[in-house]
Order: C-alpha cells, then structure tokens, then sequence
C-alpha cells in the first residue's frame, strides 16, 4: 500500500469534500474588529456609572456578545457544522452547569433556619 | 510502507502532507475538531477560575469592588485593544493563507505575536508596579490585607492567561511563521495557520472576559 | 460482516508485535496496538503498587490496636498513596486508554488513531505524571485522593508535588480521550454508520468526552491548592478568606464523571462479551447506546451527593439527592438489556463471560448501594463510614476491573495471538469472584454499625468484620495474581496459537488475523451489516 | 424493622432506619430478581452439547424498554423521597432546642454549655430534650457523628454548621470524627452521655474545677466586648436605632436587606456581619457604616458576642461608660491642628468611620470644607457650619440633622471628649478645605 493510495473514509464528519474550508474577506474582519473595539469602549464607559448589580450584568452581556462575534467570525464558527457546535457549546454550557451548581449552595447556606417551625 | 512517516511533510510546497492513515480532507477535519476539543478543555480550566472568582466576589463583594479601583484601568484596557487587534491580524493570516499569500501569513502572524510581546510587557509593568506597593505575592504588604482574596484570584487568573499568550506566541511562530516563509501554505493545505489562529482568538476570548470582570466591576 | 478481509499478501506471520523489534521498538511506536502495551505495563506497575498497599492497610486492621504499622502517619500514606495510584495511575487509564487504544481503530476499520504521535506523546505525559508522583512519595502524601483543603493546604507533606503529578496525569488522560472522539468521528470505515458502532466504541465514546471536558476541571482545581499552598491565593483556605467547600465542589465536579470514566468502558465491555457467548444480538442496542450518552450526561449534574454533609445548603443537598437518582435509570436499561440479550441464546460459559455475568451481579450490588447513598437522610448517615468504601470498592473493583480483567481474557487471542488455558483462568476466577466478596460484603456491615472510614484504628466491637475483610483481601490479591499471572506467562510462553475468530464474533476486530497486522487490515474494511448480527432462525421480535 | 445501623438513640433515627431499609428490601429484591433472572437464562439456554444450536433473531422490544425505563423510574422517586423526607427532619431542629457550642480541633471536641460550663471529649445531655450543636472548628475540616443519633455535619473552619437530635434513652455513646483531619483522625473519638433530666440538671450546675477553669461564660464575654468593641456606639440595645441596627431581640429576626433580599439573623449572618460588614446591609442603613473586625475578634470572641446578642431581651443595660479621653489623643501633637487630628483619627471615637475626610459621602456628612458650608437641615432651614453648629452636633448629635442623612449619630461623646479637645477638632476641621 504506498502513501498516493488515499483512502477516502466514508463516514467523515468534516464538511464536504474539498479542503477549502470558507474564506472570509479582510474587510469583514476589519470591520469586526471596530465592533469590537467600539463595544470595548462602551463597556469602559459604562463600568463608570454606578448601575449596582446592573453593572455586572452588563459588562457580561457585553462580553458575550464580543466573544460571540470572535467566534463567529475570527473564528470561522458561522460555517462549521453542528458537531463543531456541539463541542464548542460543550464547555459554556458545563461552565454554567458549574457556576449554577455551585450557586446552589453557597447563598442558600445555613441561615440556621427552622423550616418545619417557621412553616406553621 | 514499514519505514512510513505518519505525517510526510515531504511534498511539493503547497500540497497537504501526506498522512499514512487518512486522507488530506479526513485529516483537515480530525485537525479542525481536535483542536476545538482542545479548545474547549481550555474553557474548562478557566471555567474554574470564573467559578472561583463568582463564588469569592460573593463573599467579599465590598473588597472585590475596592480592590478593583486599584488595577490600572488603562493599562487593562490598553491591552484589550492591543488583544483584539492582535487577533484580527490572525483572522487576517488564515485568508491569506486560504489564497496562498505566504507573506500574508508571516506578516499577520509577525504583528500578531509582536502585539502579544507587547501585552506581556504592560501586564509586566502592571506586576511589577503592583509589587513594588506590596500588592504581589511573597511581598504581601500587610496595608493590602483585605484586598489579598481579590488579587489572589487577579494573580491566578492573568497569570494563567499570560502563559496562554506565551504559548500562543510560539505556536504562531512555529506552526505559521516559520512554514509561511518556506512558502509551505496554500489554498490546498493550510491547516496549521488556522490552528494557530483558533489557539490565538481562545487567548483573545478568555482575556474579553478577563477585562470587564478583573478591572471594571470588580 | 465485512467483504474485504482476505489475507495481506505477505506471510501470516508478520504482525504487529514482530513486524519490528527491540525495546525501542515500543518505546517509539505509534501503533495504536503497540500503545496499548505500553500502558498495561505502566498501570499494572501502579496497581500492584495500590493493591500491595491496600494488602499491608487490610494486614494492619485485621486487629483492633495497632499491629505492625506504629504511627498513624503511615498508615494515613497509604490509603492516600492507594487512592491516588488505584484512581489517577491505574483506573482512569485503565480500560480507556489500554483496549481503547487497541479496540476503537480495530472495531471501526481504521488504521489508527486519528493522531498517532498525540496518542504516544500522551503515554509519556503518563509516564512523567507517574514519575512526578512517584517523586513525591519520597515525603509521602498523607491527604487521601480527595485532597480536601484546608488539611491539603496546611500539611507539610509533598502535596504541591503529587497534585501536579495529578495534573499531569490529567492533560495524558485530556489528550487520549480528544484523539479518540476525533477518531470515531472522522476514521470510521465505509459503511461504518454511527448505529454500527460496536457498543464499546459508543461506550469509549462517552468515555472520552468525560475525559476531555471533566478533567481540565481537576487540573485547574488541584493548580489552585498549589496557589495556595505557595503564595496563598486566598481561595480554599477559610483562614484567608477562601471556602474549603468550593475547593470540594470543583474537585467533585471532575471526580463524579470520572467514575463513569471508569465504569462506562466496562459497560461496553460487558455488552460485547454477552452477545458473542449467548450467540444473540444484543438486545435493545439503541437504548444501549442512548443510556451512555444519557449516563454521561446526568454524570455532570449530580456531583454534590458527596457532599450532603460537608455543611453545603439544604436546598443544595436536596436538588443533588434528586438529579442522582436520574443516573440509576440510563444505568438499569443497560442491566435489563444485557441479561435479555441471554433470553434464548445459546450460551456458553468461557472466562470472559464468567466476568461478564459476575460483573452483572457485582454491578447491581454496587448501583444499587449507590442508591442508598444518593438517598439524603441515609447518607448522613453512612457519609465517610466503610458503607461507602465498600460501594466504591464494588463499582470500581466489581465493575471497572472485572470488566478490565473481562476484557483482557476476551481479546487475549487477538491482542496475543495465543489462546490461555481455560482451566487456570477459571479458578483464577473463582479465587477473584470470592474472596472479592469476601473483602467487601464485611466492609458493607461494618458501614452499618457506623465504622468510619480513613481510621488507622478502630475500637474493638468491629474487630471480627475487619478480620474476614483482611482474609478476603489476600484470596482476592491471589486471585488477581492468578489471573494476571496465567496472561503473562501464556503470553510469553504459550503454545496454543490463536485463530483469527476464535469465538465466532461478527464484528470487525476479528476479521483480521490474531494479532492484526501493523496497520490493522490489509485493505480497508466495507461494513454492510449490524455489529451483533448473531441468531440464525429468522429475523423476529420477542 | 430490620435494625440494619443497630441501636435508635433519636427520635429521629427511626425515620432514617425505615427508608434504609425500604432501600435495602428493593435492592434486594431487585439484586435477586436480575440475577436469578440471568442465571435462569444461563441454565435453561445453555450449550448442553458445546455446539451453538439456533437463536432467534432478537433485537429488542419496546414494550419491555418503557417497562424497564418507567419501573425503575417510580421506585427511584419512591426512596427519593424517603430520604429527602428522612433529611427534612434531621435539619429541623425545634425552636426550644437547647444550643451547645461544639468546637472541633486538631484532635479533640470541644463543648461549652450556656452557663459557660466547658467540657472536652465528652457531651453531656439531658433525654427527651432537643439538642442543637452549633459547631465550627479551629483548624481543618471534622465532622461530628454519632451513629446511634443517626446524624453528622463537617466541621468547617471560620463557619458555623449545626446538627441536632432529640435523645430518648439515656446511655452513653460513641461519637466519631469522620472527615479526615491528619494523624490522630482515628483517635478523635467522644462520648455522648444522655442523663435524665435532673441529674443532667445537677451535672450542669456543678461548681467543680471545671467550672472554675472556665473563663467567663460567652454571653459575658459578648457583654464585656459590646462596650470594650465599640460595638455599644452604633447598635442599641434597648430598641433605639442608630447607626446600626438594634440588638434588641435581634436573633432570629427576619426583614429586607437594601438590595431587596430577605436576610434573618443567625450565627453565621452574625459572623459575617463582623468581619465583613459590606457583605450585607439591611434596609434603611447606610452600605459602609461599619468597619470590619476582621483579625479583631477571635473565634471565640465572636462566638460570645453571638452569645450576648440571642440574650439580649431589653433588660441588659449598658451605660457608656465615661471615659476619660485618651491620653493619646489628648497628649499628641503641639499645636491644635495636629491633638484635632489625632482626635477626630483616633480609631475609639469612631470619627473617621462615619465622615470622610476626602469628601466621600459616607453615613454622615463629610469633613472636607466642612468649615463654612452652609448645610441644609432635613426641616428646611439652612445654617452655616460654625464652632457652635459642631459642638452642638457632637454633643447632641440628633438636634440638627443635615438633610439626606439620618438621625443616627450616637450621643456618645458627652464625657468623652472635653470642651478643650473639641476646640481641637475644630481647629482641625478648618484645615479640611
Ligand atoms: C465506577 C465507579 C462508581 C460508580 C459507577 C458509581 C455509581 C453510583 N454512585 Fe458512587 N462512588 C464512587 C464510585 C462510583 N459510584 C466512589 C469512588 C465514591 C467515593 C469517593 C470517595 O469519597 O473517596 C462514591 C461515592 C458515592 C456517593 C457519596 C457517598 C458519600 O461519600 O457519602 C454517592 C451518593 O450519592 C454515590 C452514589 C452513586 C450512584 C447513585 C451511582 C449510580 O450510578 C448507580 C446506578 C446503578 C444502579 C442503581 C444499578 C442498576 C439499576 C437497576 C437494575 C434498577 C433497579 C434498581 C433501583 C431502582 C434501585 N456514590
Ligand atoms: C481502582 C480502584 C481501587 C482498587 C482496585 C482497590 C482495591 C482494593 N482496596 Fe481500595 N480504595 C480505593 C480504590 C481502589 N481500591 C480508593 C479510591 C480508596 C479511598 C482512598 C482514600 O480514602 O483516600 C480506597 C480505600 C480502601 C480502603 C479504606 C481505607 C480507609 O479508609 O482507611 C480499604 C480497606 O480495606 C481498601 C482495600 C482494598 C483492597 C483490599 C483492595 C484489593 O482488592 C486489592 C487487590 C489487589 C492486589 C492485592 C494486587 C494483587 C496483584 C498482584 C500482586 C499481581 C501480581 C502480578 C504479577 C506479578 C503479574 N481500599
Ligand atoms: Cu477530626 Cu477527623
Ligand atoms: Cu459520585
């Protein structure tokens, strides 16, 4: 069996046949980099007013949404398919299954509460 | 075949290397996922650190917030640009690399990981400055006490993504500069350089997060 | 079931244990097959490491008082060192990274693994991980494998040490499993659609994604008690203002899934073993599959059940209790359809289906004490008390290395090209099967009576329950070496050569010759048909 | 029924022993079921002549799917709720529970009684009556079991975690420590006496050594601390709010937080309210009133003040006790500027906690151009701050109140300070400019 002989796997997951995978214009990175640049500039601004725990919040959201856009783009993630997805998914949606699970414990710790008394 | 290289790079510029056990589409696809799995497990090793970081903002929420006013707010915003900017030239690389402009390539990549040259260098001033007010580990200053909770998570974190940037910074000199010069890439075969830059954006993502959480809200 | 699986053109001789030699040879071969040499050898080294200790912990509590070990401190080594060898050096490599590496390329008609270099490369991690471990058993660890801070935090032992082996260990574990869901996503061969997949793939499948997204949680947990331990970042230490229960948190949200790492590998095993001795499809191949996705899954959300009484909220304690329960079910499909897949078969009793069926009974004792455990105000109770030890024991032992040993028995012939002698193997068994029990059912009543666990001495009214315990271990470490002893030495010195189907399999690892060449088949493989198409009257329902 | 953890020592246990063995009949009988099933199979199908004879074709059935997926379903919610219930108990101790602090530590249990009473290794109740074990540790992490009460909780340093038990026979039993904590884990051990009432009673009241060796007891200690702390200028005991909420029947109360979370006062909202007061503040407070006493208060310290705080009912009186002023203060520096300053700093007069001297507005108004303003009082009028404006403030702290603050001041300077110091701080407050 020499190395020309290629043997062509039938149930591959990559997308299609040919190895060109999409190629995105410079100019749409360029102009994702100004969204980018321009949310960071919002989040700074906004870190500045005093929103309470709105703040947080918002600075998340933001975040995400510059994150979504890195991977969207920079990332190529628009193109890839549904098992690309799923793994890239995976460890956001684990993260919050942590973060969600931890935050089931420590705010409702032990007020040493009474709850068959307190019921009545 | 018993002598067979797994991965024989020995072919003309251009051409896909040949792989003794997939073919070149198989092999872009097993790269491409690989290295999102290996992404994701990066998440998850900074997933605890957020976690962390939630649960300890939870206790010393006061402290959190006082302690963030102290971190040089333009410094970390400086260096968001610099991030940002550093992985649109990576995004950049791959289409270059996609229409087989190698000096494309190298050139993107190069303004890439001098930006990531000069993250480490502020993020150095930000140390060192914090050190020399007894802000640091090892030269705690006793003044600082209260705020040792926050910067213990601050240290953990950046420092973990600093040595993130690192290895992207080799990885894009290794696997894109170096081939790009001996115009290895081309429409057909430009694996590594998309590799690189997926690693690059990670380095990028995670410091989005970083910025806001460590020296915005606190 | 495949139509191309004729014989190479070269002689039948050459395979992939002689197509090169040397020790060399090995050490730098990405061979799937050869790799997973590799690790047998390391993780036996690690278990009889961890067994021999668990020999000398069992020796020291056959009596009340305190008998050839004089401090405590020693003693608490021990467990820690057999805790830490049995899961992070034995057991999680364990079935994944051994028959995995050997099966998954076999079972799915590719020559490899999809990266053959990452897949050596990962071996090293293990064997630096090891080393590093090794290291810091100089100052012996004395922390238990849980390495709960702020003790972790606090001791003078060598804990930084052992955790980065831990980590390291972590990213070899990370590495293997990523290889092979890239794998079985992108080399399966032609016709090899998703719902042929041998139950073992699908069961390595969901092994590996727990492998890859779980781990990376332990290792950036175990970096912070380094941090810690170093310059005290103030996270898991209370008194700098950290939470020791979030450090148990973390550590839990890796360490539940991993014993499905553990035990979903054996899980295949058994469902590969009972088909081919029952000479039946295996019944309700789909839900099978399902329940290992579902078992991976709901493995992710229920972590805190360790945790009911390490002072975490009610209402947290409560919301686990509930989401463990959800594991018993996935887990109870595969039992129904393994012993239904017996349901008129023509069965046969060699070694591997002894383990199988013992496996079986091994597995319902250790679900089903789970289940007590999962059960909130019964947990309270047998929290850290030997009850657990011996669920644990039950599942890991009873389940993933019976399955282990199971499996090293099943594929011996092809792996070895020999075949064993059936009569040692069985009483090999027998000595397993038995003086298994004989450990642990003692373990389970002496829970009962509220003995705790990590207890270098006890007082005297559990005295009699520790000494059938100890006697249980030695027939159960003499059945190990029997066991292992009987492979090794067919192995080396056996006459009887394997033929290439030595059961009468339809699946696709045994349609090439025993042991398979280096690049596993001649021409790549067409698959046409399901893996377990056994039964010969016509196709019908029950 | 089965008596499977051996003897009940709580009322509790048997509430716990029936769902275990509910638990261990199923197991049982489905273990039996499975594997009498197999091996049925095993018998009836095997190879009678070592040749594979037909088989069937079967690949599965949907019918037994949803039967086998539906039954273990129904049985899993059935012990679910066995010991959710079960659990629901062990956590709900009455409200007449008796409190006996339990303090773990490398390798030894630690008890002290409300009437100071300590004791080591050994827990004395009485029966028939509840027993709540408020526990924190001094070192690593514990755990309190007592196997016959069918109850444990780990032990954590810097929290407070509690378990109780309601004994009903009296005897003497083991209790274990079951969470790894180093060498002598194993040897962790103490004895839970249960006596009856009246001679738990006797045993309790005993003045032997013990008792002699005991310090104050913590509630005491809490009281001594109230006014040596600082606390006194800020919390009232008699209902009176000032800066802080009132002590008055604090424990156990219940209300809204500023940021519209419902909190109720327990031992570890106390603790925390201590060390790190920003943590929470209750409606109608200011956010940053309180300094932290973090690296203050021992544990011990805490746990008296805790103490001190469930005794407060209204007939504790604490007088501030008149101080002479602080040598310190009075003594240091040469000019007026300079004693002002090291007034209005000195951490016992408690200036700087409530008025800034960058102009950050904290619970009261600010220093910073202080002097001269003219501030507009919550009646309407305006007055320009003047020597008199500032010594009838600090002497009467609630007859003129700046408009967007509150009454909250304490009137606690009278004796404090004298006529001479406050003309120093104002000499100082000029220079806040
Ligand atoms: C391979 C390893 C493995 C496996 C598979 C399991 C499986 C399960 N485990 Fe176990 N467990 C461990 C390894 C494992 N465990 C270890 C190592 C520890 C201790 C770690 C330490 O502290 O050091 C531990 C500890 C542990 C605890 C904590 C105890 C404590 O410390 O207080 C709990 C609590 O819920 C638990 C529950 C379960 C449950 C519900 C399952 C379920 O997955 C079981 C499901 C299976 C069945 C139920 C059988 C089949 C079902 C049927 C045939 C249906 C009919 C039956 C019923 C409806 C009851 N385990
Ligand atoms: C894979 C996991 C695994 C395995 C296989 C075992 C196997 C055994 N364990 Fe295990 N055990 C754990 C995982 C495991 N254990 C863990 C995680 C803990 C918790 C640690 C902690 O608390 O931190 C624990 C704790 C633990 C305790 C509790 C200690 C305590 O709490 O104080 C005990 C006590 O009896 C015990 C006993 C045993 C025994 C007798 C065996 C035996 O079955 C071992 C038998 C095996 C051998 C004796 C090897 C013999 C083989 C040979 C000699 C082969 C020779 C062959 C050649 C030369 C080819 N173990
Ligand atoms: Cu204290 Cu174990
Ligand atoms: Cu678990």
């Amino acid at each position: 069996m020499g190395h020309a002989h290629a043997h062509s796997q039938a149930h591959t997951d990559s997308h299609g046949h040919d190895m060109q995978g999409h190629i995105v214009p410079v100019r749409t990175f360029f102009k994702v980099l100004v969204a980018l640049l321009i949310l960071t500039v919002i989040t700074v601004a906004a870190a500045q007013v005093d929103l309470g725990k709105w703040n947080i919040v918002g600075a998340l959201v933001i975040a995400s949404v510059k994150a979504s856009l890195v991977i969207l783009v920079f990332m190529h993630g628009k193109y890839e398919n549904k098992i690309l997805w799923t793994y890239i998914l995976l460890p956001f949606i684990l993260l919050a299954i942590m973060i969600g699970g931890v935050f089931t414990d420590d705010p409702f710790r032990d007020r040493i509460s009474h709850f068959k008394v307190s019921a009545e | 075949m018993s002598t067979s290289a797994i991965v024989d790079h020995n072919v003309p510029p251009g051409e896909p290397p040949i792989i003794h056990h997939m073919d070149s589409n198989t092999a872009y696809g097993a790269a491409k996922l690989g290295m999102w799995l290996f992404l994701a497990t990066e998440v998850l090793l900074f997933a605890v650190m957020f976690c962390s970081f939630a649960i300890m903002r939870y206790y010393h929420l006061a402290e959190f917030h006082d302690a963030s006013h102290h971190l040089n707010l333009w410094a970390g915003a400086l260096n968001t640009a610099i991030l940002l900017f550093s992985s649109y030239t990576a995004a950049v690389a791959v289409t270059k690399a996609q229409q087989g402009d190698n000096k494309g390539v190298a050139r993107n990549f190069g303004i890439s990981v001098f930006c990531g040259f000069l993250f480490l260098m502020v993020k150095t001033f930000e140390y060192t400055g914090k050190a020399h007010h007894g802000m640091f580990p090892f030269v705690w200053n006793s003044h600082f006490y209260e705020y040792k909770n926050f910067l213990g998570i601050y240290y953990c974190m950046t420092g973990l993504h600093a040595l993130h940037v690192i290895i992207g910074m080799v990885v894009m000199t290794l696997y894109g500069i170096r081939p790009a010069l001996k115009n290895r890439f081309s429409g057909k075969y430009y694996t590594p350089v998309e590799l690189s830059a997926l690693y690059w954006h990670l380095v990028d993502l995670i410091w989005i997060y970083l910025f806001p959480l460590l020296y915005l809200v606190g | 079931m495949s139509a191309h699986t004729h014989t190479a053109h070269g002689s039948e001789e050459l395979n992939y244990l002689n197509w090169k030699t040397g020790i060399w040879s090995w050490l730098t071969s990405t061979d799937h097959k050869r790799i997973c040499f590799l690790y047998l050898f390391a993780i036996m080294i690690f278990f009889i490491g961890g067994g021999i200790a668990a020999l000398l912990m069992r020796t020291e509590l056959a009596f009340s008082g305190s008998q050839f070990i004089k401090d405590p401190h020693t003693y608490n080594v021990l467990f820690t060192m057999h805790g830490v060898f049995m899961i992070f050096l034995f057991v999680v490599p364990g079935i994944p990274a051994t028959l995995g590496n050997f099966l998954i390329p076999l079972m799915i008609g590719a020559k490899d693994v999809a990266f053959p270099r990452l897949n050596l490369f990962s071996w090293y991690l293990y064997v630096v991980g090891a080393l590093i471990g090794g290291y810091a058993m100089l100052h012996p660890v004395d922390t238990g494998w849980t390495f709960y801070a702020p003790y972790s935090t606090t001791t003078d032992t060598s804990v930084s040490l052992m955790v980065f082996a831990a980590f390291v260990l972590g990213f070899s574990s990370i590495l293997t499993g990523l290889n092979f869901l890239v794998t079985i996503h992108q080399l399966r061969a032609p016709g090899m659609t998703w719902m042929r997949l041998p139950v073992f793939v699908w069961a390595s499948y969901a092994t590996a994604v727990i492998q890859t997204v779980a781990t990376p949680v332990v290792g950036m947990t175990l970096l912070l008690v380094i941090a810690e331990r170093t310059f005290g970042a103030g996270i898991f230490d209370p008194s700098k203002g950290g939470d020791p229960v979030l450090m148990e948190h973390l550590f839990w949200f890796y360490s539940h899934p991993v014993v499905y790492i553990m035990v979903l590998p054996a899980f295949g095993v058994v469902g590969e073993i009972i088909p081919v001795f029952s000479r039946k499809p295996l019944f309700g191949y789909k839900m099978v599959v399902i329940s290992s996705m579902a078992i991976a899954a709901v493995g992710f959300i229920v972590w805190a059940h360790h945790m009911f009484v390490a002072g975490i909220s009610d209402f947290s304690a409560k919301f686990f209790s509930i989401v463990t329960f959800l594991v018993a079910i996935p887990t109870a499909i595969k039992v129904f359809n393994w012993v239904s897949t017996m349901y008129k078969g023509s069965i046969s009793f060699a070694t591997p289906m002894l383990y199988a069926m013992a496996f079986v009974f091994l597995f319902m004792v250790a679900g089903t004490t789970g289940i007590y455990l999962a059960m909130l105000g019964v947990d309270v109770y047998y929290h850290d008390t030997y009850f657990v030890v011996a669920h644990f024991h039950y599942t890991i032992q009873g389940g993933a290395v019976i399955g282990l040993i199971a499996a090293l028995h099943f594929w011996f012939p092809k792996m070895s090209g020999k075949m064993y002698n059936e009569t040692v193997s069985k009483v090999a068994f027998a000595f397993l099967f038995l003086g298994f029990n004989l450990t642990f059912i003692p373990q389970f009543v002496l829970g009962m009576d509220g003995m705790p666990r990590r207890y270098y001495d006890y007082p005297a009214q559990y005295q009699t329950l520790h000494t059938i315990s100890t006697i249980g271990a030695y027939l159960n470490g003499f059945g190990y070496m029997f066991a292992l002893v009987n492979l090794l030495w067919t192995a080396k010195f056996g006459k009887v050569k394997a033929p290439r189907n030595p059961y009468n399999s339809v699946s696709l690892e045994w349609q090439t010759q025993s042991p398979p060449i280096h690049e596993n088949f001649p021409e790549t493989p067409v698959v046409d048909k399901d893996p377990y198409h056994y039964g010969t009257a016509t196709h019908t329902h029950a | 029924m089965l008596g499977l953890l051996g003897e009940q020592g709580s009322e509790f246990a048997h509430k716990v022993d029936f769902a275990n063995d509910i638990v261990t009949i199923i197991s049982v009988i489905c273990t039996v079921a499975i594997v009498g099933t197999m091996l049925y199979f095993a018998v009836i199908y095997r190879q009678r002549d070592g040749k594979d004879h037909e088989t069937p074709m079967i690949e599965g059935n949907n019918t037994l799917e949803v039967i086998w997926t539906v039954f273990p379903t129904l049985v899993c919610i059935w012990v679910a709720w066995l010991g959710y219930d079960s659990f629901v108990d062990l956590r709900s101790p009455p409200a007449d529970a008796m409190e006996i602090n339990v303090t773990g530590r490398k390798w030894a249990w630690d008890f002290q009684y409300k009437n100071g009473k300590k004791t080591t290794s050994e827990i004395v109740v009485p029966v028939d009556q509840p027993v709540k074990l408020i526990m924190t540790s001094k070192d690593v992490l514990h755990s309190f079991f007592v196997p016959v009460m069918r109850t444990k909780m780990d032990v954590i340093p810097g929290r407070y975690t509690y378990e109780w038990f309601k004994p009903i026979k009296t005897g003497d039993f083991q209790v274990f420590c079951t969470e790894y904590c180093g060498n002598e884990h194993s040897k962790m051990l103490a004895r839970l006496k249960v006596l009856p009432r009246a001679e738990f009673d006797r045993w309790l009241a005993d003045d032997s050594e013990e008792r002699k060796l005991a310090a104050l007891k913590p509630s005491d200690l809490g009281k001594e601390l109230y006014a040596g702390k600082q606390c006194i200028s800020c919390h009232s005991l008699d209902g009176t709010p000032r800066v802080g909420p009132t002590w008055l029947k604090a424990f156990g109360r219940e209300g809204e937080l500023a940021d519209g979370t419902k909190y109720k006062i327990d031992e570890n909202y106390i603790r925390e309210s201590i060390l790190n007061p920003q943590a929470k503040t209750v409606k109608g407070y200011p956010a940053m009133g309180m300094p932290s006493y973090q690296g203050q208060l021992s544990d011990d310290e805490i746990t008296g003040i805790i103490e001190f705080i469930k005794t407060v009912d209204g007939s504790q009186k604490i007088d501030v006790a008149p101080e002479a002023p602080k040598k310190s203060a009075a003594a240091a520096g040469a000019t007026p500027v300079e004693r002002g300053k090291a007034i209005v700093h000195d951490t016992g007069n408690l200036c700087i906690t409530c008025h800034s001297i960058d102009g950050s507005k904290l619970v009261g108004p600010s220093f910073k151009g202080l002097w001269g303003r003219q501030e507009k009082l919550s009646d309407g009028s305006t007055v320009t701050v003047d020597a008199a404006y500032i010594k009838e403030s600090i002497w009467k702290p609630t007859a003129k109140i700046v408009e967007g603050y509150g009454p909250v001041m304490p009137a606690m300077y009278e004796g404090k300070l004298t006529d001479e110091n406050l003309n120093d701080v104002i000499e100082y407050l000029k220079t806040l400019q």
